[in-house]
């Protein structure tokens, strides 16, 4: 069992985990977590699958990563803006209809 | 090859991982998710240092340690003084639901996991191609190579992500300070006037270092932004008559030199982003020092949250990091 | 002159003019209108010469940077591109056209939608020509983040609760598509279209990438049964958003997953996992109709009339498999560019009611004689190439369509066509009978001409196109994935 | 063996107990102040004697001085951190303990 | 020397893994941020004993912006709790 192995597969058990939590919490700050949590899964596992070549590690992957991580970070900002801005206008922290779920 | 203890780090280092992010998810309250969360992003960190990754690394440590914790942070207490502090569970779902959830999300690992079998043994990659390239690229460190020529078309992209972010989040609100008295605190004002001008030079050692070796512009950015959110806490604000067009220039300065750069291509002749060769290395590093001081406000701005007004004290402050930038 | 017309590459600005604009109308918000205007006119016109040179020239590459794939980014200038850039060309000036009179100076939406719509309108047109997985990745999020803004515009509790749903699909959307990139990449150290083409091994790991970008695209097309997100989103976003939305933002993930499918893993794809995507398409077809013909509000109504058409794009899943490729393609190809203009005139018209009468409650709006009925017409129009009658390009696409279905024996996707088409005809109808019952209301005013005449003018266009169908037809095989002839008769 | 090595070794087998020090009287101490306490040893002595260590084996002075100023910070942090919580909680009601619990 | 640095790596990790034990109990807010600073102390000593261990120096950089921002997630916490006192009084009620 190599390195880069085991941090692809728990980059797939991160994403995997994020996902459910995604659909399961109802609370929207929960969900926004749960999707970083899945970007670092993706991350993870797109540096270490592309990780094994030998020698110097390849940077193309590095240089994908580090946009995907500026994109999720606007993902994220914008999301929590959003969900402010829903727990301001309606006093609710999650998505209509799930009221009683909370 | 690997010696023991390395091993035992690369077994427990993902568990631990798996673990906390568990538990951010699963907690009932959460203030406590997100420091786990933010414990997270700290042993991410790691990882990525493990997997070789140190662009990566540093990244994730200035954005994950400086920016996303207080973004979280910042967003949680605006949400708790809207609709209070609640705990939050996961929904009750149907039982049928949630094992055919369960099922579902487990065979997706299985299958992938079982698909990771077929990867190649010897992978091919770019790495190669990159270093026989790396000569006429204008910089001497791989991965900035490719962020800002090979691939600088994503890069421009990202960067109008970044804009478009905080476009919409002014569009959302306006600035609702999450301060309402700035921290008033004798050691806090000392350790800014310390901490400031050492994350300046630091943000310039990144950037300076990202021309040959591990840094760049978003990393180096991350610690303005961070420079910029320490000022800000301690009641620096942005005089109003700045928090108009002069701002809202400053933080397009960036991308407006990245886009200009990038058409000197199609009107000479040449492709989108081909740099004229004797030009490169001037035009790169002038872009990226724009950029750097764009993200920065960019990141200060996602915090803060909402379209300074010029009325209210907590605009983006006009902290030392960003006039000295400015010059 | 025609040396330059042949070898500039046009394209490349109706992503940087565009992108240019959006930043000029972010810094000065007051001539946001006017820039807007100029930028749709100049898309509009670097589209035409983008067709030209496809025309005379055929398809045509540009290696960002000078450096060629694999190391650098390919923008690619083909048939599918071209008929993605005219449909965004031509909803994007009658949206801006509608948008400048709509929106008013002292209105806080103004300053904003502007440089949202032209980061949006730029990142199409550059997630239409991308060549390349990881940069189709990029300009995604860029399209879901600027549509995800505009959806919230108005800031009223129903379009913010829209676009969290979105933000949220989109998110899972593309992180799922990233990990399979980053499969990809692992196993043939590329991200480049044509390269991968070349490269692709039908394997698991082949499979298991393009299920998971497939799922990730899916669920960013909306299609049936992940489409929860996508009717409250449209349909409580600003008209003129909505009509963006659904005319242009939903086929961006669809073009990727028609390159994916043809052009990446063309041997991959089992028949199975296309007749899978088949069938989720005719459920999308019947469940979208059904829904609109139940639904209370017109805007809800056209939001799910646009589930319901999403369906039709992936009947091409199983279609173009074998003889009836080509046909198949030009088909659906047609139909994208029909539905995009057919749709964005009807939530024009939409925001016109409901900016005259206040409302756009079906039941409210019984009786609307007069103005509104003139309205109601317009969408009738519109909604003619929707529904698929002759001569519209809608009646084409369907058309060859059905021929597709025949020719591939597949009589149950022929089936859902006709039921497809029989509920489409109803929900319109029932919208249309509103202007033919005695009109009780007071008299409303009428509606300024710039809100009248950009989805008039659209809908016109999208009956007219199915006149000069050939031409448009012709150019979607330049550099496409399959080839063939296409099949104008009925060919059992 | 180099006497380097020996004092490195030396240095880094104690900076180990520290560090457990600091996370068992995170765990054990009583309250937020006491374990602000036991925190700050491993910021401090911890810390710095890892750093010593490897400031020791460093090729260069610019290694060293690196490795220094990284310790510097995390102590500035670390007492302004401490300042600031303590005052937080203190602020919010918290008594510190006085040895009945 | 490698080894040592390796295996009080290790030693590390695994009081971090003890010290989640205080982010689960609290009982305070306080609390829970104090474990994330002792995580920051002691990922920093981490970065410093694996880059000397693997002969990379260049992860001192990583540790160096570690060290940097540290303060600043605290810091943000604290002042979020600036504001109404009360508020923070019932917050700590309601929390343990």
């Amino acid at each position: 069992m190599s390195v880069p192995l085991i941090y692809t597969a728990a980059g797939i058990f991160l994403f995997l985990l994020g996902t459910y939590g995604l659909v399961a919490y109802a609370h929207l700050l929960r969900k926004i977590l749960a999707a970083n949590i899945m970007g670092s899964g993706v991350f993870m596992a797109f540096i270490a699958v592309a990780g094994r070549t030998p020698g110097a590690p390849d940077p193309v992957p590095h240089a994908m990563v580090l946009t995907g991580i500026v994109v999720t970070v606007a993902f994220t900002s914008v999301a929590l803006a959003l969900a402010v801005r829903i727990a301001r206008t309606s006093s609710r922290v999650h998505l209509s209809g799930r009221d009683e779920e909370q | 090859m690997t010696p023991g203890p390395l091993l035992l780090f690369d077994l427990l280092l993902p568990a631990v991982l798996l673990w906390l992010a568990w538990r951010s998810l699963t907690s009932s309250d959460l203030f406590r998710a997100v420091i786990l969360f933010i414990a997270f992003n700290l042993l991410l960190a790691l990882a990525w240092v493990r997997l070789e990754a140190p662009d990566v690394a540093l990244a994730e440590a200035a954005i994950g340690a400086g920016v996303t914790g207080t973004l979280l942070l910042a967003a949680l207490t605006r949400i708790e003084s809207a609709a209070g502090r609640r705990l939050s569970r996961p929904a009750r779902w149907r039982p049928a639901a949630l094992v055919l959830t369960g099922t579902a999300l487990l065979a997706a690992a299985a299958g992938l996991l079982w698909s990771l079998r077929l990867l190649p043994t010897m992978p091919g990659g770019l790495g190669p191609l990159v270093d026989r390239h790396l000569a006429e690229s204008g910089v001497d460190h791989p991965v900035t190579a490719v962020l800002l020529n090979f691939r600088g078309y994503d890069t421009l992209l990202e960067v109008a992500v970044l804009l478009l972010a905080v476009i919409a989040i002014w569009c959302l609100d306006e600035a609702v300070p999450f301060l309402q008295q700035p921290l008033e605190s004798p050691l806090l004002t000392g350790f800014n006037r310390m901490m400031l001008p050492i994350l300046l030079l630091s943000a310039g050692y990144l950037l300076w270092l990202g021309s040959h070796a591990p840094g760049g512009a978003f990393q180096a950015a991350s610690l303005l932004a961070a420079g910029l959110l320490l000022a800000l806490f301690s009641g620096a604000s942005l005089p109003a008559q700045w928090s108009g067009l002069p701002l809202r220039l400053l933080l397009v300065l960036g991308f407006l030199a990245f886009l200009a750069a990038a058409i000197i291509g199609p009107l000479t002749g040449r492709a989108l982003l081909h740099y004229p060769p004797a030009w490169v290395k001037p035009l790169i590093l002038l872009v990226e020092w724009l950029l750097t001081l764009s993200i920065a406000l960019i990141l200060t701005a996602t915090v803060i949250g909402g379209r300074p007004t010029g009325s209210r004290p907590y605009p983006p402050p006009a902290s030392p990091a960003a006039e000295g930038r400015q010059r | 002159m025609d040396a330059v017309l042949l070898t500039h590459p046009w394209s490349v600005w109706t992503i940087i003019v565009p992108l240019a604009a959006a930043v000029l109308a972010f810094l000065v918000p007051r001539r946001a209108p006017l820039a807007g205007i100029i930028t749709a006119l100049s898309v509009a016109l670097f589209v035409a010469a983008t067709a030209y040179r496809i025309f005379l020239a055929g398809p045509h590459t540009q290696m960002l940077g000078g450096w060629q794939a694999p190391l650098g980014i390919t923008l690619r200038a083909d048939g599918p591109a071209l008929i993605m850039l005219l449909t965004s060309g031509l909803v994007g000036l009658t949206v801006s056209l509608y948008a400048t009179g709509y929106f008013t100076a002292a209105d806080r939406q103004q300053r904003y939608f502007w440089p949202l719509w032209l980061l949006l309108w730029a990142a199409c047109n550059a997630l239409f020509l991308s060549g390349d997985l990881f940069n189709l990745y990029v300009t995604l999020e860029l399209v879901t983040l600027s549509s995800i803004a505009l959806a919230a515009l108005n800031g009223s509790p129903a379009a913010l609760d829209g676009a969290m749903r979105y933000l949220l699909a989109g998110l899972l959307g593309s992180l799922s598509y990233l990990l399979g990139v980053a499969l990809i990449y692992g196993a043939y150290g590329t991200v480049d279209l044509t390269l991968l083409g070349q490269t692709v091994r039908a394997d698991g790991l082949s499979r298991a990438a393009l299920a998971l970008m497939t799922a990730g695209l899916l669920l960013k097309t909306a299609l049936f049964p992940l489409h929860f997100w996508l009717p409250p989103a449209h349909a409580s976003a600003p008209p003129p958003v909505s009509a963006l939305l659904s005319g242009l933002v939903v086929k961006a993930p669809l073009l990727i997953l028609f390159r994916l499918w043809f052009e990446v893993f063309p041997d991959t794809a089992t028949a199975g996992m296309a007749h899978l995507l088949g069938i989720l398409g005719c459920g999308a077809i019947i469940w979208g109709s059904l829904m609109a013909l139940r639904q209370q509000r017109l805007k809800l109504l056209v939001a799910y009339s646009t589930v319901a058409q999403i369906g039709y794009f992936f009947l091409l899943f199983p279609l173009a498999r074998g003889e009836a490729a080509a046909t198949a393609w030009v088909g659906v190809f047609l139909l994208v560019l029909a539905h995009g203009c057919s749709k964005a005139s009807m939530f024009l018209v939409c925001g016109t009611i409901t900016r005259l009468a206040g409302h756009d409650r079906l039941a409210g709006l019984a009786g609307a004689g007069g103005t509104l009925g003139a309205r109601l017409l317009v969408f009738a129009l519109a909604a003619v190439t929707l529904v698929g009658m002759p001569p519209s390009s809608g009646f084409i696409a369907k058309w060859l369509l059905i021929n597709a279905a025949i020719v591939a024996g597949q009589w149950w996707y022929l089936a859902t066509i006709a039921l497809g088409t029989l509920l489409a005809s109803g929900y319109v109808l029932r919208v249309l009978s509103l202007a033919f019952t005695e009109s009780q209301s007071p008299p409303l005013p009428v509606a300024p001409r710039i809100l009248r005449w950009p989805p008039l003018a659209l809908s016109v266009v999208a009956v007219l196109l199915g006149l000069a169908a050939f031409h448009p037809a012709v150019l979607t095989l330049a550099g496409a994935p399959v080839s063939g002839i296409i099949l104008l008769e009925m060919v059992p | 063996m180099d006497p380097r090595d020996i004092l490195s070794i030396v240095f880094l087998l104690a900076a180990a107990p520290f560090f457990l020090a600091g996370t068992i009287g995170l765990l054990r101490f009583p309250d937020v102040f006491c374990r602000l306490h036991a925190l700050t040893k491993a910021d401090n002595l911890g810390l710095g004697l890892i750093v010593i260590a490897l400031a020791l084996q460093a090729d260069t002075w610019l290694q060293s001085a690196r490795l220094l100023l990284i310790w510097l910070l995390v102590m500035l942090s670390g007492a302004t951190v401490a300042h600031l919580i303590a005052r937080t909680a203190l602020r919010a009601g918290r008594k510190p303990w006085s040895g009945r619990s | 020397m490698t080894e040592l640095c390796l295996g009080l790596a290790l030693f590390l990790l695994v009081t971090i893994v003890l010290g989640l034990i205080r982010i689960r109990r609290g009982p305070s807010d306080a609390d829970r941020m104090l474990s994330a600073q002792l995580f920051g102390t002691t990922g920093v000593a981490i970065l410093l004993l694996l880059g000397q261990a693997t002969d990379r120096t260049f992860w001192w950089d990583v540790a160096l912006v570690f060290a940097l921002l540290s303060a600043v997630t605290a810091i943000a916490f604290v002042s979020r709790n600036e504001p109404s006192e009360t508020a923070q009084q019932q917050r700590d009620d309601h929390g343990s």
